[in-house]
């Protein structure tokens, strides 16, 4: 296998140490990669001076399969990209297909998608602050709280679309069935139930001296840089740089919504791992308000083909905030019953653009703190 | 201080520990296989085929039309059209699938086929113990395993299986009153051809 | 904030840029996305400045991606009159245009200074082949290096001044790109119990073509 | 040699507080109350997987929470998500690492057969072309009450296997293999695509 590329430091870094530098290769299969990713790493001591990304071990080819199915077909390949968030996936991808085809969405389904996305956006949030902390060495214990808090959301998407991860919710123009009264009470009372889990989970791990340490002036990004090279989402606002595609793009209602967005100061691993907690608080609001305001009516556009479906030539690029950052996709129609390239914008796989930036100079126990703080799923990375 | 931090999250996961002993809320483990959590009313897993009457060879609802293996994302259903008609479970001459097969190890329980059926053949099962020793033949479901009675969707899923009966029994209903005036008009006509063909059942509105 | 229209953009850029030719591709979807087409020598300039123009500021380079197009003729019929015969005659004319295929890439930019956007700019090689060759944007945009790697891996478009131009997805041993349209994929249809369409095809070819499992890796035809 | 004892003087024995076990019997109970999976996810049905270990399900009551990060340490590969091209030599590296006895669960349809991606160029078409599976759980993702189910399935697998004989278990006979080739990285494919030994499909019929 010749994949091992030769690892040679960079001219300016001169070894501390009289030894050689190491050369590790973490991964694909790493207790802390998330998935199935690879890092070659040189190391001088315990020093990162060089480390590369090696990307495709889930590589399934989502676009080419895109491609070769109907528009409707791909919406459940949607649901498999970021294995968490199948709600915002398939939001993005309607939202996508909508713009191609100019199709109007019923407000009622609107605001079901806010009320789905939001929800995905606390789970993945709460999941990730699991992850996170189960890489730092806390192995268990915050996971298995965010889990339980997991399981009751998972719970409401299985009641409403059928199954626990997989939603496969929406459809163009709309969502495919409707949320009856009972299962906006459940969804209320577990919103109004979740500021309580959070404020124990920061309790439990944002004071504590070790998560602190482990995070603070670690994995820094200048503002700069974070823009230059694509960061969205989070990874972005932990920068300071004020730029959420719910406030920019104001897609589906939400400037009807009264919230806030959280910044940044350092753009260190601790500022990212705020921002989620923050973002949390803003959409345990966010959901309030939804809830609050969801009127009643259709959830489908009736003027929708599900079959046959074939929109006008020309192409389109449709974006939401995901949990993850900017997740956009890009489609192009010859006028047939499927699109002649289908690409989606993967935003933890550009959010690892700097993942090298980020490492260097730090130790590798850093380097598992800095990826779990990225927020990469590999289903989205390599797609 | 140093060190009150760590200490705060050792009182959280203290509260969590007793908490369990007291609060059902913390308590949230189900004891599988003795404790079963409730499956909604919409969970899915794969698809199954429905039948009337209580044969469920003939009472199958499915007419071959293969609209499902069009549209399957993961082309997981093989359907053989058949060469005759036999009559259905209402008594209408029609097509039926002489080859149903659904290869469930490629299955992604997206729900498509159900939603594109439009003689509300095709629903989604909830049995998930399914776990096999071997693949191939374990794995793929032919048309005796796929075929379950209406009265068992009743039981998995009674509000969708209320719903879907009443629409059916009002298109068979309005089918019946097209026959009549149909039959009334060839009476009337003496001229038109006696025989005609028997007017084919208008299939439920595609959602 | 509202952005300059894509003509006003063009006439701008042509002018702080000596010698860049821009066309403006239009969208005719709903969308309204229309593009701007930039000539490949100055690319690089261009995207500068519609980086580091203060009116435009496109400082963030969200999505790039690669395109296939085919070779492909458009059979056109059209009633001439001609005479024939001595006689004036109205008859139908099939004149065939061929377009030669080329590979395209994409990329969407947006600002966040002004949040505005989105402006997409299109390149485009000369052919489907040795001239697959496109100048990197990355030295401008940072966020396309990878992007412009997987165009390379999955469209075999080379990118002049990429500073790490290889494989991405697939192993580096690969030597197809997968996502041409005109990609065959290795055969490995042994088993498929529900096929139809172009699967049915394939899974078909197997059986016929030769006995199972013979080392069904050594038939795939070059792309 | 449990089926040596009679079952009526073992309830008998029982009855009187005095237990009879055999060997095997206390070898395969040993082995089945304490899997260790290696710590493996590859994708959307890992999170199952970590779903299945975490506060709802709980693997532990059934002696698997102890998910190793080394091959080495494990009993139990459970292959969870799709298998692409570029992933399986690492995955059959991996198995071969495991010490025996080892045991694979192909949960999920792209472990078993590539599944909704298996028309993907670089997705393998099912984890059994290159090494032995002992239990498959369709669904996609399967619940974790499946992969639960499938972790008994597997554990009655265990219990039934034999210490001597001709029906002895694979792990025990040493002209059985316990490492498998490692397929190669091809200009278009892996090489050789399949373990001819382990994988033998069907062939199927069509007319």
């Amino acid at each position: 296998m010749n994949t091992t590329e030769m690892l040679q430091p960079p001219p300016a870094m001169t070894s501390r140490l009289d030894g050689e530098l190491m050369e590790v290769s973490m991964g694909p299969q790493h207790p802390s990669t998330h998935g199935v990713f690879r890092m070659n790493v040189a190391l001088d001591g315990e020093m990162v001076v060089k480390l590369k990304p090696v990307f495709g071990y889930l590589h399934r080819n989502h676009e080419k399969i895109g491609e070769n199915t109907s528009y409707l077909g791909s919406m459940p390949y949607t649901d498999r990209l970021d294995y968490f968030c199948s709600m915002t996936n398939n939001w993005a991808y309607a939202l996508s297909v909508e713009k191609l085809a100019g199709i109007e969405v019923p407000e009622r389904a609107e605001y079901l998608r806010v009320i789905l996305a939001e929800l995905t956006r606390l789970q993945n949030h709460a999941s990730l602050l699991g992850f996170l902390l189960s890489d730092m060495g806390a192995w268990g214990t915050p996971l298995m709280y965010a889990f339980r808090e997991r399981e009751k959301i998972l719970d409401l998407f299985e009641s409403l679309s059928g199954s626990r991860m997989m939603c496969d919710y929406m459809r163009f123009g709309g969502c495919r069935v409707d949320a009856g009264p009972d299962w906006m009470e459940r969804a209320k009372k577990i919103v109004d139930l979740f500021p309580k889990f959070l404020d124990e989970f920061e309790k439990l791990i944002l004071s504590n001296e070790i998560v602190i340490m482990r995070t603070q002036e670690v994995g820094k990004l200048s503002a700069e840089l974070a823009i230059n090279a694509g960061m969205t989402g989070p990874m972005l606002r932990a920068c300071g740089v004020n730029y959420d595609i719910r406030k920019v793009d104001g897609y589906g209602f939400y400037p009807r919504f009264k919230f806030r967005v959280p910044l940044g100061e350092h753009g260190d691993c601790y500022d990212r791992l705020m921002m989620r907690a923050l973002e949390m608080h803003e959409s345990v609001g966010i959901l309030k308000q939804a809830m609050e305001q969801i009127p009643a009516g259709p959830v489908m556009n009736p003027k929708v083909k599900i079959r046959a479906f074939r929109p006008p030539v020309g192409e389109a690029y449709g974006r939401i905030e995901g949990p993850k950052g900017e997740l956009g996709f890009y489609l192009i129609s010859d006028g047939g019953t499927n699109p002649y390239r289908y690409r989606v914008r993967p935003p933890s796989f550009i959010n690892l653009t700097v993942l090298e930036d980020l490492c260097l100079g730090h130790t590798v126990a850093d380097v598992m703190v800095i990826l779990g703080s990225v927020d990469i799923v590999l289903g989205e990375v390599d797609r | 201080m140093i060190g009150t931090g760590i200490l705060k999250g050792m009182a959280v996961t203290a509260r969590n520990f007793v908490g369990s002993y007291f609060e059902k809320d913390r308590l949230i483990t189900v004891q599988y296989p003795e404790e079963r959590s409730p499956l909604p009313e919409n969970y899915r897993n794969f698809p199954f085929l429905i039948y009337d009457t209580d044969d469920p060879e003939a009472g199958l609802r499915c007419v071959a039309c293969k609209i499902c293996e069009k549209e399957c994302p993961p082309q997981c259903i093989y359907i053989i059209k058949s060469e005759d008609k036999k009559p259905d479970y209402m008594g209408k001459p029609q097509f039926y699938a002489a080859v149903f097969d659904i290869d469930i190890s490629v299955c992604m329980s997206c729900q498509i086929c159900v939603e594109v059926c439009p003689f509300e053949a095709i629903k989604m099962d909830k049995v998930f113990e399914l776990s096999k020793r071997e693949r191939f033949d374990a794995l793929l479901q032919r048309k005796n395993e796929l075929a379950k009675s209406n009265e068992y969707y009743h039981s998995i899923h009674p509000i969708e299986a209320a719903e879907v009966d009443a629409k059916l029994a009002e298109a068979a209903a309005a089918a019946a009153k097209k026959k009549a005036a149909a039959a009334a008009a060839t009476a009337a006509g003496s001229t038109s051809a006696p025989g005609t063909v028997p007017v084919a059942p208008a299939p439920p509105t595609t959602p | 904030m509202t952005m300059e229209s894509l003509e006003q953009i063009k006439t701008r850029v042509e002018a702080a840029v000596p010698g860049a030719k821009i066309d403006i591709i239009p969208n005719p979807g709903p969308a309204q996305q229309s593009s701007l087409l930039i000539d490949n020598e100055h690319a690089a300039a261009v995207a500068k400045f519609l980086r580091d123009d203060s009116a435009l500021r496109l400082d963030f380079c969200s999505n790039a991606t690669g395109v296939d197009w085919l070779d492909r003729t458009v059979k056109k019929t059209v009633k001439v009159k001609k005479i024939v015969d001595g006689e004036e005659k109205e008859i139908d004319e099939t004149t065939e245009e061929f377009f030669p295929g080329y590979l395209e890439a994409v990329y969407h930019l947006y600002s966040m200074t002004h949040k505005h956007g989105p402006v997409i700019i299109r390149m485009r090689t000369a052919d489907r082949a040795e001239n697959a060759r496109l100048p990197s944007l990355t030295p401008v945009y940072r966020s396309a290096e990878f992007q412009e790697r997987e165009i390379f891996d999955l469209y075999g478009v080379r990118f002049d001044g990429h500073p790490d131009l290889r494989r991405i997805l697939m192993w580096d041993e690969f030597v197809d790109y997968p996502m041409r349209k005109d990609y065959r994929e290795p055969d490995d249809y042994e088993y498929e119990p529900t096929p139809h369409d172009d699967v049915l095809e394939k899974a078909k070819m197997h059986y016929s073509a030769r006995p199972q499992l013979d080392g069904a890796e050594n038939i795939t035809a070059q792309s | 040699m449990s089926d040596q004892i009679d079952g009526g003087l073992r309830s008998e024995l029982q009855r009187q507080g005095i237990w009879v076990t055999s060997m095997e019997e206390l070898y395969n109970w040993g082995r089945k109350n304490s899997i260790w999976p290696l710590q493996f996810g590859l994708a959307c049905c890992a999170i199952e997987m970590i779903a299945t270990a975490a506060s709802r399900y709980d693997i532990a009551r059934f002696g698997g929470e102890v998910f190793r990060p080394s091959p080495r340490q494990a009993d139990l590969m459970i292959v969870a998500g799709t298998v692409t091209k570029k992933m399986a030599p690492q995955i059959v590296r991996l198995y071969n690492q495991m010490p025996d006895p080892k045991y694979v669960i192909s949960m999920g349809a792209c472990a078993i057969s590539g599944g909704p991606f298996k028309q993907g160029y670089n997705v393998l078409k099912g984890i059994d072309r290159y090494i032995p599976v002992d239990v498959y759980i369709p669904g996609c993702p399967p619940r974790p009450e499946a992969l639960l189910h499938a972790f008994m399935e597997l554990q009655r697998k265990i219990d039934s296997q034999k210490l001597t004989g001709n029906a002895k278990a694979e792990h025990l006979d040493p002209m059985q293999p316990s490492e498998f080739p490692v397929p190669a990285f091809g200009a278009h494919d892996l090489e050789p695509a399949a373990n001819p030994r382990l994988f033998q499909p069907p062939k199927i019929e069509r007319s």
